[in-house]
């Protein structure tokens, strides 16, 4: 239990710094909102008017303040912009962002998780080999070229796939998996690698110890030794690996959703930033780094499932 | 924590045949490979060190009215892109760029994460929760937000793009080392060294360094291929160094534009990083593989 | 180095009023560290001991009974939670930074892991010689010198092992390595830690003799731990045998040997195996139940949950160490009977 | 008394050559002994002897030429599967640190269940009431308690118990135990070679030990076997043995053991330097440069394993003792 408190205040503290760093990073910006909002021309009365009705000429840390007074209660403002509350924006933009994520995640494990056990347990071996090469080739291509690559190849040469575009959900699930394959695909094809990285290097540990031994001299076949085995205690840096990149994707997709022109969460925090739209890019950061700080926790929390000493925190009797 | 005793000696049953080959590069990726990776890179090094220093026929903005987009061959080696420029002078130029940044802002990192991530390791505690804390929050931010409104905060110049990019991969060195001394600071021999009258700094410097050195190095070059790809997705956005200095990812992008007429215009940036980038990766592991094994 | 030897000399000249004045004198020793969910780990609870200038003293007892946590407090990584620990009179756990390290040279310390206990990334060599690097007042080339004398006296070759790295020696060689370095700086006492339990048969029997002849030829005294009473019998002068925490018997070796007066040493004897095919199996009745966890220690006499001879007394009063003999003390309100007649093993 | 339905294991010339960066080497060399049902046979030798590897080849887990008739059968024309079968079903093993050779994630049921079900098919209820008996059988208290556990909340001892329970699940005919003892303190030792003398008699299995101290293994083996750099030097019964050691080698081994009975301080007898290594071993007797009674015959010859006067007693030395 005090493992769980200490972690929950640790991670509040991670949001709270997060976030208003946000504010007084954003608020160092050279650019005037107020100039942009009030039209070309404004008088000064007429931008002081602005600034007044959006707060922005107090001082920082009081409109942070708000701010979180306000998420407390659930408000996050509204979009200097186009007036919309941020809440909207977010819960508009977010369920592609997670469709890509969950997606390339998900390609990203069918390609790892097989060719990382294999890779281990035949290490050295000609077929380990050539996934090793592969993968070197995959970790040193950038995703937007990647992503620019499988365009050309299946949109522009076989017409197989959109090239751009977002079709969504109630359109037909089938038109919007189309158009989430190139994307997720491009995103997965890269990030495989470190996790098979991991695992095989992980694996090839394990499968070093003492019990691996003894579990060949008890005459288990194979698939069991490395699945029911090996898998468990090699999974560590695994799961650290793919909690970094899940969180890492929910806001860090821009590339390949500005390659594809989905509405994700990354591009509207950029357009946001480059609007200093405030309101959207502290909502957009919010969101994010409560799931960053989400993720690391359910990660702890696979630890102590996958590893009962982490558990019982006593190493020795 | 309750101290486990210290580990009682290996079995022998482990030495012996089925010994297992550390990483990929033992063999498969052998000699060729890696003496490849090196010259590629002297190569480009150089090329991108003495590049203002002959004579060349074009200059970097300098646009040729008659060949849009021209494809490799003629008065431009390599083509010309979508307005007209040599594609030749922009790799050479946007070479200095991805490798300022491909080697500073890593060699930033590691001074960071040695310099927190040793301490971090060593005395645990207060020290340790401190340090992480202040590693979460930078590694929680949203990377991209994070560099935009730093670079437009501190003016958009390639020392911006590098110190910003440095300070986002600190966090991950400060883990790394904070981890690698944990796995040292265990054992005997920091004891020893203690008894012997080592303080801590001397235990850090001349006691662990040299163990974590070799790991932190491979590590570094992880990195270094993995900033010149993200330096490259900046200058994709149209983010990087302000133009009209080239940067590998900004030609990549332009030459999204006529990918379907003129494929090369941008492939070619994309192969010069790739190949640069396998090249890093091929000699980080091969270190990887030597430190592995020790 | 010398410097700081000759002043606490002078100390200990002042103080020679005591009548006893041994080398190392702890006093109540306590060591403990905290475990998970706000518990404590009692490693050690209140040991006293006393080492005299050119004494070994053995210290015996099974893993987890906190013989390596004494060790550690005695060298001051980390300094014990209370309790005093004296070298000629100058307690240890009052000095701290600068003032502790200038006494470091005088008590050194070896380790049980031979491997783990060199540092992987440097030459053997050098890591013989860092302590001097450490604690000064060496130029570059007297500490050469000193680390080429140390090595061959140790029994390595100066010209063969200096530059070597740890896994390039074998668990003998790596073991005479730490050797070296702990007696690098000519210190009065070497804390030996289980210092021959992970080396094979013939190894061990090596470093035995070769800690026995540095003992004499450097005049040190010795605190030498192991769980193995037969090995503890070929080096010590005094044995003390310790379980959770306490010490439960101190005595000569011989008396220790011939009359057992605490139950537990004598379970510790019974269970030394005998390279003799006609010996009787141990008796493995000995100890029944498990050894009860530190987290944990049982109230009254430690060891009465597994004793014997165990009365209601024993849950209810500590008994205190007592002569029972000249120099023999025992930590137990039924010892067994000092009559040679009755176990001894000299008369077998 | 002997003879062929009396032997369960049957080596002959068995060596494994492994390949290294500074070339082949041997670390089993032409390796041939006989077991008898029920009987213990102890491997006895310096660390880097090659006794673990021996341990090895007999299970299959390492290439090796030469014969090994397990129980009347052929073990090198069985498939990989048949090998399986005899590895968990027919031959039990408890490995040295019992710590690292259990599995830290799964809990002890798990592992003793698991070969049960495995090679013998039963189901998990029967599983769990043989485990608890098993538990009992290895001398662990309230075993109903432990079968949810982990390893790292046993001690030791009780791990290496734990570790015997999964060696003899499947009522193994022979089990091999490597340095069983070693990681463990000298009274836990006592007891689990107790343990393993007792379950031997109850279930009338052979035993290969495997120690690197001839003093652990005097009380509880039929036979020793010393070995030195991939041979077998020395053989005979436990008492012939100690009455009578042929090989200098053995007899060093012996005298360096630090023994209760003697004076305090007495000096040990030491074997000087180090096993030869396996890349570049010695010519003639591989023992020779570290014997105190080698001729020159010993450097230049390698003597063959001979029998004595009586049949049982083998050695290899040009000059025994």
């Amino acid at each position: 239990m005090r493992f769980i408190w200490s972690k929950i205040t640790h991670l509040l503290l991670v949001v709270l710094a997060v976030t208003m760093l946000t504010f007084v990073m954003t608020d160092r910006l050279p650019a005037d909102i107020a100039a942009e909002i009030a039209g070309h021309g404004a008088s000064a009365a007429e931008l002081a008017e602005v600034r007044e009705r959006l707060g922005l000429n107090r001082p920082v840390l009081l409109r942070y303040a708000t701010w979180i007074g306000g998420v407390c209660r659930g408000e996050f403002g509204k979009s200097l912009i186009t007036e919309q509350p941020v809440s909207t924006a977010l819960r508009s933009h977010l369920p592609v962002t997670l469709e890509l994520l969950a997606l390339s995640q998900l390609f990203a494990l069918l390609l790892a998780l097989p060719a990382g056990i294999i890779s281990a347990w035949r290490s050295g071996s000609p077929l380990d080999r050539v996934t090793g090469t592969f993968a070197f080739g995959c970790a040193s291509l950038p995703n937007y070229a990647l992503a620019m690559g499988l365009v050309f190849l299946f949109a522009l040469k076989l017409k197989l796939l959109p090239a751009t575009g977002y079709t969504p959900l109630n359109a037909g699930i089938g038109a919007n998996l189309k158009g989430f394959l190139l994307p997720a695909l491009s995103i997965a094809l890269v990030e495989w690698v470190t996790l098979m990285r991991v695992l095989r290097s992980d694996l090839i540990a394990t499968l070093k110890e003492d019990f691996i031994l003894l579990a060949r001299c008890k005459g288990l076949p194979t698939w069991r030794i490395l699945l029911v085995h090996a898998l468990r205690p090699s999974c560590i840096t695994f799961i650290t690996v793919l909690g970094m990149q899940t969180a890492s994707l929910i806001g860090g997709a821009v590339i390949i959703e500005t390659v594809f022109a989905l509405p994700g969460i990354g591009r509207l925090l950029v357009t946001a930033i480059f609007a200093q739209d405030f309101p959207v890019i502290q909502g957009g950061v919010l969101l994010i780094t409560v799931s960053y700080v989400c993720i690391n926790f359910l990660v702890d929390l696979c630890y102590a499932a996958l590893d009962p000493r982490v558990r019982t925190g006593v190493t020795d009797g | 924590m309750g101290k486990s005793k210290a580990n009682p000696p290996k079995s022998p049953f482990q030495k012996g045949g089925l010994q297992l080959a550390p990483p990929f590069t033992k063999g498969g990726l052998g000699g060729i490979s890696f003496y490849a990776a090196i010259t590629w890179l002297i190569l480009v090094l150089f090329c991108a060190a003495s590049v203002g220093l002959w004579p060349f026929p074009f200059t970097v903005d300098q646009i040729d009215a008659e060949h849009f987009a021209a494809l490799p061959g003629g008065a431009h080696l390599l083509g010309t892109d979508a307005t007209g420029r040599d594609i030749v002078a922009r790799l050479l130029f946007g070479a200095r760029v991805s490798l300022t940044v491909g080697i500073c802002a890593p060699l930033f990192g590691l001074g960071v994460g040695l310099l927190l991530g040793m301490p971090s390791g060593l005395y645990r505690g207060w020290t340790e929760r401190t340090i992480m804390t202040l590693a979460d929050v930078i590694l929680a931010f949203p990377g991209l937000v994070f560099l935009l409104v730093f670079t437009s905060v501190l003016g958009p110049s390639l020392t911006t793009i590098t110190l910003g990019l440095g300070l986002l991969i600190s966090p991950r060195f400060v883990r790394v080392a904070r981890a690698n001394t944990i796995r040292f600071s265990e054992r005997e021999f920091i004891q020893a060294a203690r008894i012997g009258g080592a303080g801590d700094i001397s235990i850090m410097l001349r006691e662990i360094l040299p163990n974590i050195l070799g790991p932190l190095m491979a590590y570094t070059l992880v990195v270094a291929g993995f900033v010149i790809v993200a330096e490259g997705g900046l200058g994709f956005l149209g983010l990087s160094v302000p133009s009209p200095t080239p940067s590998w990812g900004g030609m990549i992008a332009a030459g999204r534009d006529v990918l379907e007429q003129t494929p090369p215009v941008a492939m070619i940036p994309t192969a010069v990083m790739f190949l640069t980038v396998l090249s890093i990766n091929v000699i980080g592991d091969r270190l990887r593989g030597r430190y592995d094994r020790a | 180095m010398g410097g700081v030897g000759g002043g606490c000399l002078g100390r200990t000249m002042k103080e020679e009023k005591n009548f006893n004045n041994p080398l190392l004198r702890i006093e109540d020793l306590v060591v403990e560290f905290p475990a998970s969910q706000g518990r404590t780990v009692h490693a050690v609870s209140g040991v006293s001991l006393d080492i005299r200038q050119n004494e070994t003293l053995g210290l015996v007892g099974e893993s987890g009974c906190g013989k390596s946590s004494l060790a550690r407090a005695i060298m001051q990584i980390p300094p014990p939670t209370s309790g005093k620990v004296l070298i000629e009179g100058v307690d240890l756990t009052q000095l701290h930074g600068r003032k502790l390290k200038e006494v470091r040279g005088r008590f050194q310390m070896i380790f049980q892991d031979p491997a783990s206990s060199l540092n992987p990334s440097r030459a053997v060599g050098e890591s013989i010689a860092a302590p001097l690097l450490s604690l000064g007042g060496m130029n570059k080339a007297e500490r050469r010198l000193r680390t080429r004398e140390m090595m061959t006296a140790v029994g390595l070759n100066p010209e063969l092992h200096y530059g070597r790295r740890a896994h390039q020696l074998s668990g003998g060689q790596c073991q005479r390595a730490g050797i070296a370095r702990a007696l690098i700086t000519r210190p009065q006492l070497l804390v030996c830690d289980e210092p021959v339990s992970s080396l094979d048969v013939s190894v061990q029997a090596q470093i035995l003799n070769l800690l026995r002849d540095i003992k004499e030829s450097y005049g040190l005294a010795m605190l030498f731990i192991a769980h193995d009473l037969a090995v503890v019998k070929n080096i010590c002068d005094r044995v003390a045998v310790m379980y959770l925490g306490r010490i439960c018997e101190v005595a000569p070796c011989e008396s220790l040997y011939a009359t057992p007066a605490h139950p537990y040493t004598r379970a510790l004897l019974d269970a030394v195996p005998r390279p003799d095919p006609g010996y009787p199996a141990p008796d493995s009745g000995m100890l029944p139940g498990e050894r009860p966890s530190p987290l944990d220690p049982p109230r009254g006499c430690r060891f009465r949950t597994r004793c014997p001879r165990a009365a209601d007394i024993c849950s209810e009063i500590r008994a205190e160490l007592r002569d029972i003999a000249p120099n023999h003390e025992v930590a137990c309100h039924f010892p067994l009977d000092v009559r040679p007649e009755n176990g001894g093993f000299d008369g077998r | 008394m002997t003879g062929p339905d009396q032997d369960l294991l049957v080596v002959g010339g068995l060596t494994v050559q492994l390949q290294t960066e500074q070339g082949p080497i041997r670390p089993v060399d032409s390796v041939s002994f006989t077991l008898e049902k029920g009987k213990t046979l102890a491997i006895v030798g310096e660390s880097g002897s090659g006794k673990s590897m021996l341990c090895r080849a007999i299970l299959g887990l390492v290439p090796a030429r030469g014969n090994i008739r397990f129980d009347g059968r052929d073990t090198g024309k069985l498939t990989g599967r048949e090998m399986n079968r005899i590895r968990g079903r027919d031959i039990g093993v408890v490995l040295q640190d019992p710590l690292s050779s259990l599995n830290p994630v799964m809990t002890i049921s798990d592992q003793i269940i698991e070969p049960m079900r495995i090679h013998l098919g039963i189901t998990r209820r029967e599983g769990v009431e043989r485990a608890l008996y098993l538990l009992c059988s290895v001398g662990i208290p309230r075993p109903e308690e432990r079968l949810g556990c982990y390893p790292h909340q046993l001690s030791g001892g009780m791990r290496q118990r734990v570790a015997i329970a999964i060696a003899l699940a499947c009522e193994p005919k022979l089990l091999i135990a490597d340095e069983p003892t070693t990681a463990l303190d000298v009274t836990v030792q006592a007891e689990i070679l107790t343990l393993l003398a007792r379950l031997q008699m109850e279930r009338k299995m052979a035993i290969i030990l495997v120690s690197h101290d001839l003093g652990v293994v005097a009380g509880c083996a039929n036979n020793i076997a010393v070995m030195y750099a991939g041979r077998i030097v020395e053989q005979a019964p436990a008492a012939e043995l100690f009455r009578r050691m042929r090989m200098p080698y053995t007899r060093a081994l012996f005298d360096a053991i630090p023994r209760i009975e003697d004076p305090p301080q007495r000096r040990l007898p030491n074997i000087p330097d180090l096993p030869p290594n396996f890349a570049a071993l010695p010519p003639g007797c591989r023992f020779a440069p570290r014997c105190p009674r080698a001729g020159e015959r010993c450097r230049t010859e390698e003597p063959a394993l001979v029998c004595d006067e009586d049949r049982n007693h083998r050695y290899a030395c040009w000059f025994p003792v």
